[in-house]
């Protein structure tokens, strides 16, 4: 293997490449978890963050809600309480060694951002204001709700998310905004670096790292109807199954019920909270079929499953694939006072005064619980198992360590990109103090991407990136989305065989370098299809229903053969299947009701 | 359902004899639609060279800032039936550098911003496994400053930022007050100091189209107001 | 992304002044558009603006009236050139003219002023 | 470069431009108006010879004209000040408002008087 030299590296075919850039600790994703980490890490060496968008554009950023921590600032709690809720949302796949380690250190992962600066809310006394969420509860679920997520009002991940930028720019982290990663260096089971597109200038840069970090977030834009952001797509995941590692629980996916009809903008659980009714075409609250307990106010996968059953069943308004979330009964100055963020989101977004008319809803893609394997100190498995890629860590929503099991609870994602982003600086600079060479960068090191780059922005066949991302979208959502069956499936399997064969005829408008968004939405489609295939494949094998999967055709839990977590590599075409247990120290599986 | 003509306001670095041009395009909007629903819908079915940024597409990230007949505003918080109009044009946003279309270099957004020190200076430790304390109506001052998602509308919009591309800028203004507001913060002069400058808050001729042009509703003037005090204060 | 000290000018005293001079203007120039204007009985003859000028108390204040004033309009000046003028030798220019003026327009000011006599 | 050829002029916007038009303005006079009583030292008949070219109606509809613009640099300028010590920011449109009728108020006054010790404009 020879080493890169800057000087060797020249344009190739109209792709021009850039010199080498080192840094100790290269940080893809400036998230929670990836600037959580660059935070930790900065102290003593060098950090740079490669993000695709501008830092604060992240979108930790949209979060709302809350992160969770059992600091007992308003009621009693105890991080037991906290793990049980955890475990038990999970629906018993979490591993409860890692969600152990999660609740235990909450506390002091919050009170750091509050002595950072973030601007939390307050109770009375002056400490961190807690509020209620749905799954959080007293005394091991014995007691009603609890007050556990620290909140600055409805922007908490916002406020986090802008102050972590604050402390790396005190910190003087360097940062790279608008760097696009095209493909991991790994060679040898070592983690070399990574190559990346520079999006306003256009051109291939190398990095080289003793230590590469992802924190690329999720994916649900691979889903018609989500939450997330566009630039959600899930591109470290297939960068990661490229490298030949495995992906961890691809399968698990979670629906919020309560998306803005056709933007999928999330309206947020407090909605149902202050009274809120869900409505069908005949002005039903079809929830008394489904939950008559708790009505509106069941858990999340629930009220996804019980609203898609009624737009199934063609209950929706006028036939369509929507419901109403009605508002109007608790008066206007209710809404204005307690919900002011959802009067002004339905306005702006669906331009329907929410005092006066109904807000169509519908349930939308949010949250990927799986992802890139991991052990608690944040290091990527190269077998998915035990074995560690040496230098190179993965944390947040990218990451499965697993915390979130079959199904996650809110409030506890922010806590665990903020908090293993955390571990993995720490245990980075615990790899960085014991090596001081920078690994051997192969010669070849940009040559799949410079090849990728090439061969997009010359494509030239019929087919738009954005009819065949839409098809995608669509038939994820109808086949692989709140309910599926082996018959779904199937057809999804053939369904990205299509679609794949249409992505090699795809045509590209823009062919410049700067700034060029067109290609840009190519890559991201390929990576799309990419990992989608494992989320079907997974979803395929894994015969049982278990949190946010829900099979039709298996619609019970069964821990007898289905208590262990998915591994899936891809191999050429071929995907291939491992699996392995789910580490269970103090809570035993428990039939999940609510 | 309406036909609505768009008039962009293009550039394409790589034809830059060309210069900036309007171009135009038709789009079908619906009830709904914001007009990034529309730049979409250009971008994916008509003209994939079509630039602009954009992510969360729900207006807390703050990436798709943008003219909009002659106003900043968020491209992904404006409906198209709300502006009652049947052309509309957009523009990229006023005195940065166009890089390519509707996207910006946003720079000078940042430099403004990191002259006034961003961050919350302390000097004494924090209390161990405890948080610092702030009762609610300290706490309270934050608000109206820490919502800023640096879209750049504000600085953008104002006159004095296009007569002086190293104006700090309101943004900056915001975020500095933001901190020297804190009670947290134990380095207000910090902040302050950097402020004092001839590209600093002596340019600001309380113009407003920093208030007019934020889409988060925030008043940077009101922040501009308070801090200028506090220099003056300061200095006698 | 490192933090860089800007040489700074400073401007904050400036600014307050032309603050504290606008509030001072405003009393003073409103008092003298009422005398002239309003207040006045007669025609605008010399003798009318003589008389008044030649106490002290008038001299005193438009004096101070002249001296901010000018201080005021000729700084307000300045502060629009320096938002649209970046050229170095301009700026020089326009400030060395702008100081000029300044100061003929106060010896012509004094001038006029101080002659004045009780009685005379 | 200049892309952009349009930005909405609002209210602030307005209230700026005038009040540095307007200040500009006052310094051009100020200077001339020196010059006009720098005759009172010239002697006597100096001053009223200029004072009576002053006094014909064209000056007199002029000098109208100026105390306008006085005014609104005054009373404008009142306002940028209240805005500065933080009195009513918030509601900057409405201060904006009031300024504008103070001004005009004022300048009505003023003129009128004028006007009527004039003997009435030729017109009127
Ligand atoms: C609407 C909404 C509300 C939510 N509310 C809550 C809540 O109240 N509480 C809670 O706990 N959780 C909530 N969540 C979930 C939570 O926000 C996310 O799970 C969490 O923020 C993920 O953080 P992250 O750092 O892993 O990823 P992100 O914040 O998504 O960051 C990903 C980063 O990776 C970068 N990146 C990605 N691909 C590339 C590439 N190829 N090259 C370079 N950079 C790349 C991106 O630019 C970005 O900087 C919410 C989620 C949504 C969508
Ligand atoms: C009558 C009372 C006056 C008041 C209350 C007043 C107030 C002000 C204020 C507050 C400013 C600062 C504006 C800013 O920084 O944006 C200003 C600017 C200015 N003033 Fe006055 N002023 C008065 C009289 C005058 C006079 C008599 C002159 C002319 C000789 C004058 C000329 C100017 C000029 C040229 C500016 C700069 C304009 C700008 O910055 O846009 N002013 N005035
Ligand atoms: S103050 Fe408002 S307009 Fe300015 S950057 Fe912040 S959010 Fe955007
Ligand atoms: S528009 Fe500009 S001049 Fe001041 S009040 Fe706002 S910063
Ligand atoms: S897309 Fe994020 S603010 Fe508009």
């Amino acid at each position: 293997m020879s080493t890169i030299d800057p000087e060797t590296i020249h344009d190739v075919e109209g792709v021009p490449v850039h010199s080498v850039h080192r840094h100790d600790v290269i940080i893809v994703g400036a998230g929670l978890a990836g600037m959580r980490a660059a935070v930790e890490a900065s102290d003593e060496f060098d950090v740079a963050v490669l993000s695709k968008v501008f830092p604060t554009r992240s979108h930790s950023g949209g979060a709302q809600g809350g992160i969770a921590a059992s600091l007992a600032n308003e009621e009693e709690d105890h991080w037991e309480w906290h793990m049980f809720d955890t475990v038990k949302g999970s629906d018993y796949l979490g591993d409860q060694d890692a969600i152990e380690i999660m609740v235990k250190e909450a506390p002091v992962v919050v009170r750091e951002f509050e002595h950072y600066g973030t601007p939390f809310s307050r109770t009375p006394e002056g400490r961190i204001a807690q509020r209620k969420f749905g799954g959080h509860t007293k005394d091991f679920g014995r007691g009603g709700p609890i007050l556990r997520a620290c909140y600055a009002a409805d922007r908490t991940g916002h406020a986090l998310l802008h102050n972590l930028y604050e402390v790396c720019i005190k910190k003087e982290v360097r940062f790279y905004p608008e760097f696009y990663a095209l493909s991991l260096i790994i060679r040898d089971n070592v983690c070399r670096g990574l190559v990346a597109w520079d999006v306003i200038n256009g051109g291939v840069h190398v990095f080289h790292a003793k230590a590469v970090m992802f924190g690329t977030g999720g994916y649900g834009k691979v889903f018609e109807i989500t939450s997330n952001a566009l630039a959600n797509t899930g591109d470290g995941l297939s960068l990661v199954l490229r490298a030949g590692l495995p992906l961890e629980d691809m399968e698990f996916v979670q629906f919020h019920p309560t998306g803005l009809y056709l933007q999928g903008i999330l309206v947020s659980e407090a909605a149902r909270g202050e009274g809120g009714y869900i409505i069908n075409d005949k002005g039903e609250r079809f929830m008394e079929r489904y939950a008559p307990d708790k009505m509106e106010l069941a858990p999340r996968d629930l009220v996804s499953r019980s609203i898609q059953t009624e737009i199934n069943e063609g209950r929706g308004i006028g036939g369509e694939a929507y419901v109403y979330c009605d508002l109007r009964h608790l008066g206007e100055d209710a809404i204005m006072k307690k919900l002011p963020q959802i009067h002004e989101l339905a306005w702006k977004f669906l331009h329907v005064d929410c005092t006066k008319e109904p807000i169509p809803i519908q349930p939308t893609a949010h949250y990927s619980m799986g992802g890139i394997p991991t052990n608690k100190d944040a290091q990527v498995l190269a077998d998915g198992k035990e074995r560690p890629v040496e230098g190179f860590y993965a944390a947040g929503e990218c990451a499965c360590v697993s915390v979130h099991g079959g199904n996650r609870l809110g409030t506890n994602s922010l806590l665990e990109a903020s908090l293993f982003g955390r571990r993995a600086g720490k245990s980075m600079v615990r790899f960085l103090r014991g090596t001081r060479e920078f690994p051997e960068l192969p010669a070849d090191a940009a040559k799949l991407a410079i090849k990728e780059i090439e061969r997009f922005l010359s494509a030239d066949g019929g087919e738009r990136v954005a009819d065949i991302r839409e098809d995608l979208q669509g038939k994820m959502t109808d086949e692989c989305g709140i309910f599926r069956s082996a018959e779904k499936l199937e057809a999804m399997v053939k369904d990205l065989g299509e679609l794949e064969k249409r992505f090699e005829k795809i045509k590209i408008d823009d062919r410049s370098n700067k700034f060029n968004s067109d290609l840009l939405e190519a890559i991201e489609l390929g990576h799309m299809l990419e990992f989608s295939e494992l989320i079907v494949a997974g979803a395929l094998k894994r015969e049982e229903s278990r949190g946010a999967h829900s099979r039709t055709d298996f619609p019970k839990r069964d821990d007898e053969k289905w208590l262990k977590h998915t591994l899936a590599w891809k191999k050429g075409d071929e995907i291939t299947f491992d699996y392995k247990p789910v580490i269970i120290t103090r809570f035993q599986p428990k039939e999940r009701t609510y | 359902m309406a036909t609505i003509t768009f008039k962009i306001n293009r550039f394409n670095p790589d034809d830059e004899r060309r210069g900036h041009f309007m171009q135009k395009y038709q789009v079908e909007a619906k009830k709904g639609d914001t007009i990034l629903d529309c730049l979409n819908r250009i971008k994916w079915k008509q003209d994939g060279s079509l630039t602009f940024r954009r992510s969360c597409r729900s207006g807390i990230c703050g990436s798709c800032a943008m003219t909009i007949d002659g106003v900043n505003n968020l491209a992904c918080e404006v409906q198209v039936m709300a502006l009652k109009r049947d052309t509309i044009t957009v523009e990229p946003l006023r005195g940065y550098t166009v890089i390519k279309d509707l996207v910006v270099s946003l720079d000078p957004l940042v430099k403004g911003m990191l002259k006034v020190k961003p961050y919350m200076i302390t000097k004494t430790p924090p209390p161990t496994d405890q948080e610092r304390l702030q009762s609610p109506e300290e706490r309270e001052k934050l608000d109206g400053l820490y919502e800023c998602i640096l879209c750049g509308s504000c600085t953008s919009s104002c006159p004095s930022f296009w007569a002086d591309k190293e104006y700090i800028g309101p943004h900056a203004f915001l975020k500095a007050y933001r901190f020297v507001a804190d009670t947290r913060d134990e380095a207000p002069r910090e902040h302050l100091e950097p402020l004092d400058d001839k590209h600093g808050l002596w340019r600001c001729h309380t113009i407003f189209n920093c208030v007019e042009a934020c889409p988060k509703d925030l008043n940077p003037t009101k922040a501009i107001s308070e801090l200028k005090k506090a220099l003056v204060n300061d200095k006698f | 992304m490192r933090y860089k000290e800007t040489v700074r000018s400073g401007g904050a005293l400036l600014w307050y002044f032309q603050r504290v001079s606008g509030v001072f203007l405003a009393v003073v120039l409103f008092l003298h558009v009422y005398i002239i204007h309003v207040a006045l009985k007669d025609e605008l003859t010399f003798h009318a603006i003589a008389d008044r000028v030649a106490t002290p108390l008038w001299k005193v204040i438009d004096i101070s009236f002249l001296v901010v004033a000018l201080f005021h309009g000729l700084y307000g000046a300045w502060i629009v050139f320096d938002d649209y003028i970046h050229k170095p030798w301009m700026r020089i220019t326009l400030f060395a003219a702008l100081s000029i003026v300044a100061l003929l327009a106060l010896i012509l000011g004094i001038l006029t002023i101080l002659p004045f006599q009780v009685g005379g | 470069m200049r892309v952009i050829k349009h930005y909405r002029i609002h209210l602030g916007t307005l209230a700026w431009i005038l009040h540095r038009l307007s200040g500009l303005a006052l310094i051009f006079y100020m200077l001339i108006h020196l010059w006009v009583i720098h005759h009172l030292i010239v002697g006597e008949k100096s001053f009223d010879g200029v004072m009576e070219f002053l006094s014909t109606p064209l000056f007199k509809f002029l000098e109208i004209g100026l105390i306008g613009v006085i005014m609104y640099h005054l009373f404008n300028g009142l306002r940028v000040i209240l805005i500065d010590m933080g009195v009513m920011v918030e509601k900057q449109k409405m201060l904006f408002g009031f300024t504008v009728v103070v001004w005009l108020a004022a300048w009505l006054w003023v003129s009128t008087v004028m006007v009527m010790r004039f003997g009435g404009l030729p017109f009127i």
